[in-house]
């Protein structure tokens, strides 16, 4: 459903990317494991369009996406939930949530449902849905960023270090929500550093390193892996 | 064929750069008019050539340009027409040994002993009598000054005001106000006309100045107005579209009303190369400049001597032919000030009436 | 060392730091834990002066500071870390580490002018209390490279050296692993203890529970700006409430 | 060690200059130059370093230059006392000036400098009695000769601007090199920061605020003695941007950059003369396209890339995890 | 009481007036993030453009403002996309010279084509209302009527629309916007076309009362400018009610105390205002 073909990235004179192989099926939860800089964002980042490829392709559903301008990418159901949330810090909760319906803002009673089965998910949102996003906490910031990429309806969702800052607690609950819409039937892929609570609810995971692909297995694979113990997950 | 070289350093582009261009156009014409038959000066021939900087109204632009005029053209004369730019030309003009062909009506131009400074405009105090009495006697004896705030809009009314009172007038508003910058001027002349004047004393650049006069009769003004001689009455009606509104408006006649043989001429003249448009006196003044600076290097046998040049402006205005003098500029006063006999216009039923500022005075 | 009375910060109706009252002892490590918008980025803020109490009183060794400025709790010996720290990216490390010194020193304009002794002797002992810094954190070998070019983890810990430069005897230090990996969150963790042998008081925010509970000596829990508990790990790690409200059942156990 | 030779043959070129030039003309052109130099490089350590970006600049220096012609044309005071008293008086203003508008940040403190500017700019053409309103204060003596040095001859007043330039230079360089010019610096890179380090934020930046105008009022004083005339268009806001303008094409935040710039632009402007009704038809997009296509200006480009250079042979690149031994590659 | 009423007509003439200038800079000012100086030649462009259509090819007052507004959108549009959009990582004082740079193109640019000179604007609008003492010609009750009429068209938009909705939020995070299928390129065009309708309709509105020249947009910018600071910056409620709060205190000072010290009025307002209140008047709420 989603394959990356040797996709490139550079920033300026700095090559971030060097021909990076991806693919995730119809309904997989995927991981990405990287250390800083190793050049996870930058895969989202060109996936979702926010910068152009310098080379390769990206294919959704049969797509290529490379040269797609960003709103045109989350017309077509892949949806980017981006590290460092960026939200709309000076508009309410609800007008948040609500612009992220922007491109099915023709159908206004499906956008309501979903708006509804959001605030079930993030009860806490509901109840602070008139304050301005940038007054909320970090968590709370972070469910809005969320809730709005689920109103995007996306038959992908590209999440970038969801937990990066929450509470264990909320942790926690962050990735039961994420293997819930994974398992409603939205493709997942996941960037993270807390690599053993997401290879927990992962199908197959990926390890990054310097913008190459380094390392691909399913769960059990990785889990077992001494290597990636070592420097992913800790004792 | 050798050039002489004639500088001008003046507003080319920003806000004034429309009175800089009306200077430069009449410099341009006397310059090619010259070059229709080369003078001859101490045995050469010659043409002229009119060398323009921009120098933004910025008085230390001016001395750049006069510095680079004098030094990589040669100009024996260089006209400013502003008075800061002038100001600061003449600390270093008499070390350069150049000509100053000062565009400005402030006295203090000539007053502070420049020995190579020429105001080429009148002396505007000799316009307040006439103004006075052709507006007091017949609307009244209140007058509201509601002026422009520039230099010399600000030495206008530093010398009208006790004239004024002298002819046993009154001063009932004085209230300047800033006619280039200002977004609106009702406040400032309903300020005015709520102290119930004759006569509104008005004057700054001629469309602003046709602005105030209009706001005066939308607030129901039905008195007079004294224009002091920066505004163009002519242009002035453009903006009013037409002289009612300036009904009992006195000023200085502007060229296009002027009907002095020599004047029409001009005027006649200018309409055709500038596409019907009418001339002012800034172009008529600084053209009969042009004309008399060459006269008096022909004079003075010399293209590059500046004192000697200087010393023979005065008979080069006198002497000059009346074709090319159309401003009536009679000569210069000891101080190196213009005399002219201008006429005194007065708008009565709608239309222009004039009357010569001396009227026992011969025109050429 | 550190004494904190009923503090208190409220933001026009909503009360972020709720009638806190807390002692640090010198010498030790002190950990802030609790949910997302319990109030502890805005406790430090109330600690470091960045912000004035709505109420309550601040005592470091006997002294009131309450109501000083950030910069004059600076000189006190209150130092902090920002949870990102911005630097100058096109000076070198040690560049931008050298005006870490600078609130001890007093050279001003004049002697700037002169060029006195003075000036160039305070300028060498900021220089080297930056290199001694930069040792301490273990960084000494990329002082010359450009503060833009260097990774995230180096970064994290030029920022505690910044801090260390300025001779605190309190650091306060806001996610010092957030964004770090495991294997380099280890690492952060023995250069925290070393400050600690060192002789500094630290207060520190994090959520990385692994972490914490293997590196605090005490530690503070806050939930909507109240204190919920305060206490060794392992009292923390066994209270109820704050299981309830925070740590949840993974890390309840010992 | 590289800089210093460079900055001895700037200095060298500079003492050459006017038997290099041509005419007097020339000489006008550079003194005037440097002039303004001396304010830019004067904006340059407010905004450039301190990153608070001054709209009222030229109003400072209009304020130096009517100190000078104020004493000098009113009350007979000699050029030199008053020219020293230009700075200190600007100095004095913006010490009023800085402590209100320092609260505030980015384009609020600009554009509330801009306001104070436009303030500064409307007392003088309005306060007659003091500052001789629009008519300008005219005769102000050329500075008294010190040594039989005569100070209205072009090339002795080429070499008394050029004097106080390279004083500047030194002055500015002394100070952004110290640890004053690293407190600076550090409020640039942000508030917060600069506090928790120990830094007083009001009282640097006022100091900052301070020295910056009174480097404009000097540039003023000077001006005053050179030009002779003064106008209430000096304060105007257009010559602040011109000097930032300057700064931006030589280079903010640098020493050379606003140096090269106010030298540099002049001559081009003086240059494009011949376009007249066009130069800024032509000069409007040259600027928009020298922001877009050289953001850092002409210096702060080629000390980014010099840097980069010389830091990347002191040390290796940094060495990166590798766990890829012995595990199977994607 | 009559002078009174009159100096509130004139306020409102002028606050009218601000405020579309002002409102149009603080839109943009939400997208850029810095305060763009070419506005006011924008102002001075949509001037002329309507000069031009009524002189030279004889259009209505009404067509010749909606063709100046078409006109003034085209020409902003162009500043985004060829300036400020290669811009919009620079630091903000790297806008603020471009921008200067349009103004200065702009301005000389007008003056190349039309000339130094000033020009009036004819208005089919030129009888005189009178109310007992308070005259008020039919062009200035225009403006006021136009004015409000057009603020409070664009206050419904931005509100109530979710177009209008995806400017605020541009406004607020350019990544974020796009992230959620704005398209920003899209919207920040939409702004800058909807600031350049705006700048025009203030334009043709106020020039027949006026005049038209190349630097007729120098203080009506420099206002505007200090209507957005006193209003908080980008705030669209806080930018009416300031530029209200300026064209009464001209109005009213220039009456009252000055002609001469009128110009000062706005600026010395506004310093004293941020030296005590730093934010501003209206500090921006949630939308
Ligand atoms: N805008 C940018 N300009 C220049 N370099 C960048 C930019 N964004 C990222 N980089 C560089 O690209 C590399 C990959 O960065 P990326 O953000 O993709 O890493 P990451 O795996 O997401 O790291 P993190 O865990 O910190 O989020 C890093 O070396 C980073 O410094
Ligand atoms: N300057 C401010 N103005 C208004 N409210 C604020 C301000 N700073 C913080 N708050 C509010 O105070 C509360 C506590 O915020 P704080 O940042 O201290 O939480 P935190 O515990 O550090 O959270 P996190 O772990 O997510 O960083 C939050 O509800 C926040 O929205
Ligand atoms: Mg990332
Ligand atoms: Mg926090």
């Amino acid at each position: 459903m989603l394959t990356l073909d040797k996709v490139s990235l550079s920033y300026g004179s700095f090559q971030a990317l060097h021909g990076v192989d991806i693919h995730a099926d119809e309904g997989e939860l995927v991981v990405l494991l990287g250390a800083n800089g190793a050049g996870k964002s930058s895969i989202f980042h060109a996936m979702s369009g926010l910068r152009r490829a310098s080379g390769g392709s990206i294919r959704f559903g049969g797509r290529e996406l490379v040269g797609r301008k960003p709103s045109q990418i989350v017309e077509d159901g892949l949806v980017h939930c981006p590290e460092g949330r960026k939200l709309f810090p000076g508009m309410s909760v609800l007008k948040n949530l609500t612009l992220g319906g922007y491109v099915h803002r023709r159908d206004s009673k499906g956008s309501q449902r979903l708006l509804d089965e959001v605030f079930a998910l993030f009860p806490i949102l509901h109840e602070k849905k008139d304050c301005p996003a940038g007054s909320l906490s970090g968590g709370q910031q972070q469910m809005v960023a969320i809730g709005r990429a689920l109103m995007g309806r996306p038959k992908a969702l590209l999440l970038d270090e969801p937990s990066l800052g929450l509470a264990p607690l909320v942790v926690k609950q962050m990735f039961e929500i994420i293997a819930r819409i994974n398992k409603a039937g939205t493709t997942v892929l996941l960037a993270e550093q807390n690599a053993y609570a997401a290879l927990n609810i992962a199908s197959r995971a990926y390890v990054i390193e310097q913008g190459r692909i380094v390392l691909e297995g399913s769960r059990e694979e990785l889990l077992g892996n001494e290597q990636v113990r070592k420097a992913y997950i800790g004792a | 064929q050798d050039t002489i070289k004639i500088g001008y350093s003046g507003p080319l582009s920003g806000g004034a750069a429309l009175y800089g261009k009306s200077v430069l156009n009449g410099m341009q014409m006397a310059a090619a008019e010259i070059n229709a038959a080369p003078v001859e000066i101490g045995g050469k021939r010659y043409k002229v050539e009119i060398v323009a900087l921009d120098d933004k109204y910025n008085p230390s632009e001016t001395g750049i340009n006069l510095q680079r005029l004098v030094q990589q053209h040669q100009t024996a004369a260089v006209l400013v027409p502003h008075s800061g730019g002038v100001f600061a030309a003449q600390a270093t003009n008499e070390k350069l040994k150049v000509l100053l062909l000062a565009y400005t009506s402030l006295p203090a131009a000539t007053e502070r002993g420049n020995k190579l400074t020429v105001r080429i405009p009148p002396d505007f105090t000799t316009y307040i009598a006439p103004f006075i009495k052709a507006s007091m006697s017949k609307y009244g004896k209140n007058v509201a000054l509601a002026q422009a705030d520039h230099d010399y809009a600000k030495a206008w009314s530093a010398a009208f005001k006790p004239a004024w009172e002298a002819a046993g007038g009154k001063v009932v508003a004085d209230n300047p106000m800033s006619y280039n910058k200002a977004a609106d001027f009702y406040s400032g002349v309903s300020r005015v006309i709520q102290a119930k004047p004759d006569v509104l004393f008005i004057g700054g650049a001629s469309e602003p100045t046709a602005l105030v006069a209009k706001q005066a009769r939308e607030l129901g003004f039905k008195g007079a107005f004294i224009v002091l001689d920066q505004a163009k009455l002519d242009e002035m009606a453009k903006i009013t579209g037409g002289y009612n509104t300036l009904e009992g408006a006195v000023g200085v006649m502007p060229m296009s009303g002027d009907d002095r043989p020599d004047a029409v001429a001009f005027t006649t003249r200018y309409r055709k190369l500038n596409e019907g448009k009418d001339p002012s006196s800034e172009v008529a003044l600084n053209y009969t400049a042009v004309h008399a600076t060459i006269a008096a290097m022909k004079l003075a046998g010399t293209v590059s001597d500046a004192i000697a040049i200087r010393a023979q402006m005065d008979q080069a205005f006198r002497k000059l032919p009346g074709q090319y003098n159309p401003a009536s500029v009679e000569g210069l006063d000891a101080k190196g000030g213009s005399i002219v006999n201008a006429i005194v216009a007065s708008v009565e039923n709608g239309k222009l009436k004039g009357q010569l500022l001396r009227s026992n005075a011969a025109g050429q | 060392m550190l004494e904190l009375t009923s503090v208190t910060k409220r933001f026009g109706g909503l009360t972020a730091v709720n009638g806190i009252s807390v002692g640090f002892e010198r010498g030790t490590i002190n950990a802030i834990i609790g949910p997302n918008g319990a109030g502890k980025t805005t406790f430090f803020n109330l600690i470091s002066g960045a912000m004035p109490l709505s109420e309550g009183r601040i005592v470091i060794d006997g002294r009131d500071v309450t109501g000083l400025r950030a910069d004059q709790m600076a000189r006190i010996g209150v130092g902090r870390t920002f949870q990102s720290t911005t630097l100058f990216d096109n000076a070198s490390v040690l560049d931008n580490l050298i005006v870490g010194h600078r609130l001890r020193t007093r050279s001003n304009l004049l002697d700037v002018v002169f060029g006195t002794r003075r000036l160039r002797d305070e300028e060498a002992a900021c220089r080297r209390k930056a290199r001694e810094a930069l040792d301490f954190v273990g960084l000494a070998h990329i002082e010359a490279r450009l503060a833009g070019d260097i990774s995230q983890e180096e970064r994290k810990r030029v920022a505690f050296a910044l801090a260390l430069a300025t001779d605190p005897t309190l650091l306060l230090l806001d996610e010092p692993a957030g964004g770090v990996n495991p294997e380099e969150t280890v690492g952060l963790a023995d250069l925290i203890r070393k400050m600690k042998r060192s002789g500094l008081t630290i207060c520190l925010i994090e959520h990385k529970m692994d972490m914490i509970m293997n590196l605090a000596d005490k530690i503070l829990v806050l939930n909507y700006g109240e204190k919920i508990a305060e206490g060794t790990p392992a009292e923390v790690r066994a209270n109820p409430v704050v299981i309830e409200a925070y740590l949840g059942s993974d890390h309840a156990h010992s | 060690m590289n800089a210093k030779i460079g900055w001895s043959a700037l200095l060298a070129l500079g003492l050459a200059f006017p038997f290099i030039a041509g005419n007097d003309y020339h000489l006008t052109v550079m003194s005037t130059a440097y002039i303004y130099a001396i304010a830019t490089v004067g904006l340059n350590l407010i905004t450039g370093y301190t990153g608070q970006f001054n709209l009222a600049h030229s109003g400072f220096m209009a304020v130096g230059a009517y100190t000078v012609g104020i004493l000098t044309v009113d009350y007979q005071v000699p050029f030199w006392i008053a020219f020293a008293l230009s700075g200190v008086v600007a100095a004095g203003i913006g010490f009023f000036v800085g402590l209100v508008s320092l609260r505030l940040k980015t384009h609020f403190f600009s554009i509330f400098t801009m306001c104070v500017g436009y303030i500064m700019f409307l007392l003088i053409e309005k306060w007659d009695s003091l500052t001789h309103g629009t008519g300008g204060i005219v005769g102000i003596p050329a500075p008294e000769s010190v040594f039989g040095l005569d100070f209205s001859e072009p090339r002795t007043q080429y070499y008394l601007v050029l004097l106080f330039l390279a004083l500047s230079m030194w002055i500015m360089h002394r100070i952004v090199n110290s640890l004053l010019g690293r407190t600076f610096v550090a409020i640039r890179n942000g508030d917060d920061l600069a506090q928790a380090l120990g830094i007083n934020l009001m009282r640097n930046k006022l100091l900052a605020f301070m020295l910056s105008v009174f480097f404009a009022g000097l540039a003023g004083g000077l001006y005053a003695g050179y030009v002779r005339f003064l106008g209430p268009e000096l304060a105007s806001v257009e010559h602040t941007f011109d000097m930032t303008m300057y700064m931006l094409i030589g280079g903010i935040g640098t020493m050379a950059g606003p140096l090269l710039g106010a030298i540099s632009m002049p001559w081009l402007t003086q240059q494009l003369q011949f376009l007249q009704d066009y130069r800024f038809v032509v000069f409007g997009p040259l600027l928009v396209a020298l922001v877009i296509f050289l953001p850092h200006g002409i210096v702060g480009t080629w000390m980014a890339r010099r840097k980069r250079k010389a830091a990347q042979q002191v040390t290796a690149p940094p060495v990166r995890l590798a766990a890829n031994k012995g595990v199977r590659r994607a | 009481m009559e002078l009174f009423l009159q100096q509130v007509l004139n306020g409102l003439t002028l606050g009218g007036v601000y405020c579309l200038v002002a409102l149009g800079l603080t839109l943009v000012y939400g997208i850029l993030h810095v305060p763009n100086f070419a506005h006011g030649a924008f102002y001075m462009a949509g001037a002329y453009a309507a000069f031009f259509l009524i002189e030279r090819l004889g259009f209505n007052y009404w067509l010749a403002m909606a063709g100046a507004a078409v006109a003034v959108a085209l020409l902003s549009v162009l500043a985004e996309r060829l300036v400020f959009h290669p811009l919009r990582n620079a630091p903000y004082l790297h806008h603020m010279i471009a921008s200067i740079g349009i103004l200065l193109f702009l301005e000389s640019g007008a003056q190349a084509l039309w000339g130094a000179d000033f020009h009036r604007m004819a208005t089919p609008y030129s009888q005189i209302l009178s109310f007992g003492d308070v005259t008020l010609p039919a062009q200035r009750l225009l403006i006021i009527v136009a004015a409000f009429v057009l603020v409070l068209l664009l206050q419904l938009f931005l509100k109530k629309t979710i177009t209008g909705a995806t400017i605020v939020a541009m406004a607020q995070n350019r990544d974020g916007a796009a992230l959620v299928g704005i398209d920003a390129n899209r919207v920040a065009m939409l702004t800058f076309a909807i600031a350049g309708v705006l700048a025009a309709m203030a334009a043709v509105l106020y020039a027949p009362i006026n005049l038209v020249y190349s630097s007729m947009g120098h203080l009506v910018i420099t206002k505007a400018f200090v209507i957005i600071v006193l209003g908080g910056m980008g705030s669209v409620p806080g930018a009416i009610a300031s530029g209200l709060i300026i064209g009464f205190a001209e109005s009213f000072g220039a009456f009252y105390i000055s002609t001469d010290y009128k110009d000062i009025i706005a600026f010395v307002l506004l310093v004293a205002i941020l030296s005590l209140r730093p934010e501003g008047l209206f500090r921006k709420g949630a939308y």
